[in-house]
């Protein structure tokens, strides 16, 4: 492998990727005049078309994905993101669409907001959605930031919100954001919500519980019923983060579960390509108590007309620039419209199904911290590797020499050591199977020849890379 | 259509394995009552064709392809190279996840910082991140990080902020105990001086100024930075129009201590307006308090070099509710398309790109002064939009102009009543000559009308 | 635009390397009478966005995606799903040489591999080649390759065969001291049985038949095969509408010895003629006089699998003017998308494929024939086209359709002066009922006019 | 590295890839009764959408191309396939026009046939030019047969056919097929056609010299004009393979040579991709004498109207189905009109220079038969490294595990262990410096470390693969 220089090891003066057309207006020098005008930037990049090619077809190269191979990261749901969706999101007519245009002039983007709204609704059984929030996080901003307004209506913001100890790390961040303080719920024996502990903390001072669900052991939060009625009896009101839905499509309905607010991560549940970061969409639903405070615009209709209504006077405001992540939405839609509801649930019993192989095929091998059954992803610790001096990351860059990508490993934080695994149901058994049979291996491995996992990965782009010295010395941008 | 790749053979040796007779039977954990008994109520799954179809007759009801659109105000019509829609729609650079993996990321993570390198030397800081969400949210992000920095709570917002920005501010601030002013334009179409003065004291934990503002004036951004810090304020720039910053001079060299904006012009379509791409640039000692993820070099155990993310105890991962900012899953796609437009572009091209912007539309700034009724409201430089103001209302010159199949620009009306008259109209490279030359004669004729 | 990747510096060096003095030096070999004192006459240099337009303004100028159209006779219109588009169009597959290094072009040698096992499935042959330029010169190859095999020099082509395919035949074999003898067709639209019979003797090298045939027609190639076969002629299937491969018994079972036509149908866009997919498939024992690059699975020193060109001692490289063809660069990219094609529709999709062009051309057919004063002229059973007949000359029904925005099919005339009053129509599976629906009722009021 | 399996192994019954819409029309079952209707196809593919996708992109990474590094193999003119030229090619109204379109529907593309052929007319000199041809070979099939027509017209189509030993196997094969005898001349010492030689075999039973200029070794066939009166005066005509057409753009042109008929490849010379072995476009040019025999459909325009003629009594037919490879057409021009007068004059003359930077940097370590200037490529030889055993193949072999593509090794076959070495002008100077120090580092590998390039490529895809089991012992389709 060679390495791929930077661009500006690879630049030179008067190299050309790209030409202008003449200026065919009288060029008026002067106009700079009374402006300030930058100097010329000094090593900015100038090279040809075919060095950028070149350079970026090779980078490229350098990353695994999902046209590659599976890719089992946990609470990430990386399931195959259909061509068909990226074709029809490159419709000459949407992406050329201002976002200033007259809804006469955007009928099109308007009835797919609107669409997908619908079509959001009936999979949640929630009663409305904005599509504004840019991604899961935002997503779940906007909700804390609805569930205040709505409690601040009602005279008091409050100011607590619980989150178990199994949450992801934006949940805390979002509500500390929202203007709450966060208090801890304890995870019982079996990986779920402790009502106990839950019912010990709510009272009149707690906003909102925010819980996941399946929670992100891949655990179904069976009491959620029960949990929903303890924060609501107090006056609380109950977030879920739905980056875990594609265990449910079909089968079970946040809005039936006592539900008040939930996030969605198209860019999980819903196939978009989550493009190495982003961009994501994390539309938010509601129940009709909190549909007054949803960001505006918002999509109205009547009959086939569409039109952008910014009349509601209780909005918390505006979250994004415009109307979000349209281009995302398309391509959700697309998804949507050509799973149908028998393949939205095919889709999700078989992501559960695919997960339980793994979860079966590797029990012996890797501990399981909770024995509880789980649904489309399971996580597994490096408890048992541990004895010979393996972690979890030896666990992980011993995986990309077996040409697999390694699961989550950053959280749950309740789970030491964590292999947080999530196939999704586009898999075949084959690539399950070589998820597998390379963790058995591993297993193996560990007990007999540790050595090739501390010193993993060694058949990829770069050696294990140094993050302690990243953080300690930053050099976060190219200097000459 | 299904995605599913696995036969009914491999489902049914899978079950044997897992010991269950069905893939229902999976699910008994969650309790029967919340079970959906039904089906979901969504049309049944449409194949290939239909969905093309479905989609075709969806792009078919937007008519904005049969019209000549001067509309921008922090969305821009740019041209986009083919090389940029080709090297960014690659599976491998679409397919992965936020990179994690470093040894397996190094594409994602190398091409983030270029994108970072590229991001300083345009905005003339230290150190930027890999991307937030757009160019509002940056904005409050940054709000709330010179917040952070200092300590204070007030905000000094220009009214030539875009509106936009101005209402994501307040709704991310709104329970923060912040305390959000507005600052007036003058006649230049500026913030006004007197009025920034007479808002900036020492509880001042910052004052925000886009250029070229909403109004497509090119503020003193050096002038109020220079005010800012002589009280020991925080000088936020703020950029809509990306395609600026290759000609202006940069925001870190007229004294910005943030930059942060909107860089959708950077190859990424106009797309209804997202996705998009927000960036954020800043002066090294405020590291710790900078929100979003970033990409730092470093080597490997055989010495080479490569990339990871880096300084994540910023975020929430391990920060959780410390975190300096929520954001996890960031612009990372958008940003790629910057990247390659930038290099592409390259220094050169960068210069030109501006430069036509900056002469195209002051063309046409001045072919419509000239017109008979027409005026400018504002006396300052404009770079690739500007406003004009008749004696029309607005909504009467945009009702005729469309019906010559011309999108005049966005009206001011709504977030400045005391701007009925106005309209903002942005012109960029992609405008010919002729087609500037038609708008203003259809101008004239609807005014004369 | 420039595609050069030198600096000026770069230049400077090199021809200090070299020894020169400019790049113009190094021209001194070509004498300066035969040297263009002049600069080249053609417009100057377009930059991208002007390429971008002058193209767009071309593309205006046709009409196509006007009209309906009907249109087919070796040419047809299917739906191509995006991942065929999207695969085929990676650099990696677009921009690399025929594979003469085996070691760095596996992707493509495996995928021509491919290519050649579908082919050989489809047809019922046992040997495929990796592609010849299209239907109608693959045709001559194969008549050629019979010639060769059995060193006769007669060959009978029926006039069911398209007729782009037979003037294709008589050039390429004009030179060749080869005769060319034309077969009538009977009033089924087959090829006919007794002009066969009268005209097959010891002396002919090859008999084609085109299965479904010019006019849509299926024929009875197992009979024609048969009857060639007990006259030791060869039998050369030709395919022209490769979906019907998905339904129809394939030639090979059919007593075909050389099979070969057009796969332009399996994933690659009309247009307007090409590139198109000629293949050519055969029985093992004509291997030796076989044309065209094969790829052949083989191991390397570790005895792993992999794939080389081989059998290269056919080709000019080796053989020169002995070589079984001239071809060099043959279709492979078109190959690429025709196995990606075929390996998204599997054996279910393709069959399912096959059965829509039967049933909605056959529903059209009788739509139409059902109409007053239209007949069929034949009355064999046909694929996804047909042949109708009126009382008015094909143009006018041409002429009045085309009004209404529908292109109803082809003229026979040019070709078949005896059916004027004709007209051939292709009906696939992306036409829709309501299309079809409408088609023909117009058809009926512009014959009721 | 894991070898892709063939995607027959990776089949399995009722998985799918593709779904057409439900049939919309009454279904008719006894459609099929009396036709022959085939059986189930045993074998054939069931895959899914994810599995095609992943087969494709591992495929593609196990492919060299341009996109990714310097391909100086020669002859083959390997320049960089501009990215807006793919894009235009791409537009709906060129690629879903059907052939048999009237003209007054395709105007458009009528227009971009004729503007193709007025250019190739200015920058070759010639009268005339037919895009038939579907490649280089099919130019050389067209081109003989336009010449066997003339002289056929003339009273007597001749006999044979003089061909350097230098040209390309397609010449002789394409004059067989055109019914001539082939009968070879001799390259002088300066590697040029020997005059003498030809003199010696011109006479009236000669029907034309096919001559390629500059020739296989990247020579400038100075006498051309020389040698095209000889042939003349005999009565004869002169073709010339266009193949290597990119050294001389805008420098000197065939018809003002002496030249009768030429094919140029639109493939090799003007950009467009080669697709892993086309399709490409052969087009022919002609004189005037022999415009007559051109194959039909022609375009022909009165003012901006466009159409198609087929009235030519003299022509030799058709060549193809339609109008040859349309979309190749449209990226020629865009390459062309992106370029201008000054851009083409400027890619000959680089790659040139390209090509003679390379010549001089390995000048010492590489055997040149042929001292002569040489223009856009040059033909070293393995000669010196022949000495410790090394072979043109062993060298080609390290070159991979050097990350450039090889040179082409099979002819001209009168140079022995030939390294014809072509890099066109779009390469930079690092990547010819990559190819040069690597052509260096195997020249020292040859004298201290033979092994290395016996066993070369170490670090491909695949290693050194048996081309003479592949013949000897065909397996030229998967069997189950
Ligand atoms: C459980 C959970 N919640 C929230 C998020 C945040 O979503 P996003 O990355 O789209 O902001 C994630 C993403 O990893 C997640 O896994
Ligand atoms: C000198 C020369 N002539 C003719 C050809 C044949 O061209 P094509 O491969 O396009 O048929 C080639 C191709 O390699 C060549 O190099």
């Amino acid at each position: 492998m060679i390495r791929e220089r930077l661009i500006f090891e690879i630049s030179d003066k008067g190299k050309k990727g790209f030409t202008f057309p003449e200026l065919d207006v009288p060029e008026k020098k002067n106009l700079t005049d009374s402006i300030p005008v930058r100097e010329d930037i000094k090593d900015f990049p100038q090279v040809s078309e075919l060095e950028v090619v070149r350079h970026f077809t090779r980078l490229s190269q350098a990353n695994y994905c999902i046209d590659k191979g599976i890719y089992p990261l946990g609470s990430c749901t990386m399931k195959y993101n259909p061509k068909i969706n990226e074709k029809v999101a490159q419709i000459e007519n949407f992406i050329s669409a201002h976002p200033s245009l007259d809804p006469k002039f955007c009928q099109g983007n308007l009835e797919i907001l609107s669409e997908l709204e619908d079509m959001l609704i009936e999979i949640t059984g929630m009663k409305a959605f904005t599509f504004q929030p840019a991604a899961g996080a935002q997503g779940e901003l906007v909700g804390m930031m609805l569930i205040r307004a709505c409690l601040e209506d009602r005279g008091d913001p409050r100011k607590f919100v619980l989150i178990p100890d199994s949450a992801h790390g934006t949940n805390p961040s979002s509500a500390h954001i929202c203007g709450y303080k966060v208090k801890e719920i304890k995870s019982n024996k079996s990986g779920t919500v402790d009502l106990e502990d839950l019912r010990k903390n709510m009272n009149k001072d707690v906003a909102a519980v925010m819980i996941t669900n399946p929670n992100t052991l891949g655990i179904f939060e069976c009491q959620i019923k029960e949990a929903a009625e303890i924060v609501h009896s107090q006056g609380g009101l109950v977030y879920m983060d739905g980056a875990n839905m594609n265990a449910l499509m079909g089968i079970c309905r946040p809005g039936d579960m006592g539900v008040d607010v939930i996030h969605l991560n198209l860019h999980k549940t819903f196939s978009t390509p989550h493009g190495g970061g982003g961009p994501g969409s994390g539309p938010v639903g509601v129940q009709k108590g909190l549909e007054p405070y949803l960001p505006i615009p918002r999509i109205k209709h009547k009959g086939s007309h569409f039109s952008l209504d910014e009349n509601y006077p209780k909005t918390i405001g505006r979250i994004h620039g415009f109307y979000g992540h349209f281009l995302v939405v398309v391509k959700a839609l697309a998804y949507i419209l050509s799973l149908g509801p028998d393949g939205l649930k095919e889709a999700s019993e078989t992501a559960v199904l695919n997960s339980n192989y793994i979860r079966k095929s590797l029990e012996k091998e890797y501990h399981l911290k909770y024995k509880a059954p789980t649904l489309h992803e399971c996580v597994f610790s490096d408890k048992y590797q541990k004895k010979h001096n393996i972690s979890n990351i030896d666990i992980a860059k011993r995986l990309i020499d077996l040409k697999v990508h390694p699961p989550t490993m950053s959280f749950p934080l309740i789970v030491h050591g964590a292999l947080m695994t999530e196939p999704t149901e586009t898999e075949s058994k084959a690539d399950l199977d070589l998820f597998i049979d390379a963790m058995k291996q591993i297993d193996r491995e560990a007990k007999e020849n540790p050595d090739v996992l501390k010193s993993a990965p060694q058949e990829s782009y770069v050696r294990r890379l140094d993050e302690t010295k990243a953080a300690r010395e930053p050099r976060l941008r190219w200097k000459p | 259509m299904s995605y599913i790749s696995l036969s009914q053979k491999d489902k049914k040796e899978m079950l044997k394995v897992i010991g269950a007779s069905s893939p229902q039977e999976l699910f008994d954990s969650i309790p029967d009552d919340i079970k959906l008994k039904r089906k979901l109520k969504i049309p049944k799954a449409k194949t290939e064709p239909e969905i093309m179809e479905y989609f075709n007759q969806m792009a078919h009801k937007n008519k904005n392809n049969e019209y000549i659109c001067f509309q921008g105000a922090g969305a821009y019509r740019h041209f986009i190279p083919a090389a940029v829609d080709y090297l960014s729609s690659r599976g491998e650079f679409v397919s992965p996840y936020t990179p994690y993996q470093a040894e397996v990321s190094q594409g994602t993570l190398q091409l983030i910082f270029e994108f970072q390198t590229l991001i300083c030397q345009l905005t003339g800081m230290e150190i930027s991140n890999a991307s937030l969400y757009d160019g509002a949210s940056g904005t409050a992000e940054a709000v709330l990080m010179a917040s952070r920095i200092n300590r204070k709570s007030k905000i000094l917002v220009p009214k030539t902020l875009h509106p936009h920005y101005r209402e994501v501010i307040k709704t991310y601030t709104k329970n923060l105990d912040m305390d959000i002013q507005e600052i007036k334009y003058d006649d230049s179409g500026q913030i006004s001086m007197t009025e920034l003065k007479k808002h900036l004291d020492k509880e001042t934990s910052a004052v925000l100024c886009q250029s070229p503002n909403y109004f497509g004036v090119i503020e003193n951004l050096d002038k109020i930075s220079s005010l800012a810090h002589e009280n020991k304020v925080l000088s936020i720039a703020v950029v809509t129009e990306a395609s600026s910053l290759g000609l202006l001079k940069p925001p870190g060299e007229q004294g910005a201590d943030i930059v942060t904006g909107e860089a959708q012009s950077f190859g990424i379509p106009l797309s209804f307006g997202g996705p998009y791409l927000g960036f954020m640039a800043c002066q090294k000692e405020f590291l710790r308090q900078f929100p979003g993820r970033i990409s730092g070099e470093t080597k490997d155990v055989n010495g080479n070099q490569g990339f990871v993310l880096t300084l994540s105890t910023r975020e929430q991962h391990i920060r959780r509710e410390r975190a300096t900012s929520n954001i996890c899953t960031n612009q990372a796609l958008c940003a790629l398309r910057a990247t390659i437009f930038l290099e592409l572009l390259g220094k050169n091209g960068l210069r030109q790109w501006s430069w036509q912007n900056l002469q195209k539309a002051n063309y046409a700034y001045d072919l419509l002064k000239g017109i008979k009724g027409v005026k400018s409201p504002f006396s300052g430089k404009v770079y690739n939009e500007f406003v004009i103001q008749t004696e029309k209302d607005w909504a009467d010159i945009e009702k005729g102009l469309m019906k010559k199949k011309i999108i005049p620009g966005i009206s001011l009306e709504k977030y400045y009543p005391e701007l009925k008259k106005c309209g903002l109209v942005c012109v960029t490279e992609v405008s010919q000559k002729q087609d500037l030359d038609r708008f203003a004669e259809q101008f004239k004729e609807i005014l004369s009308a």
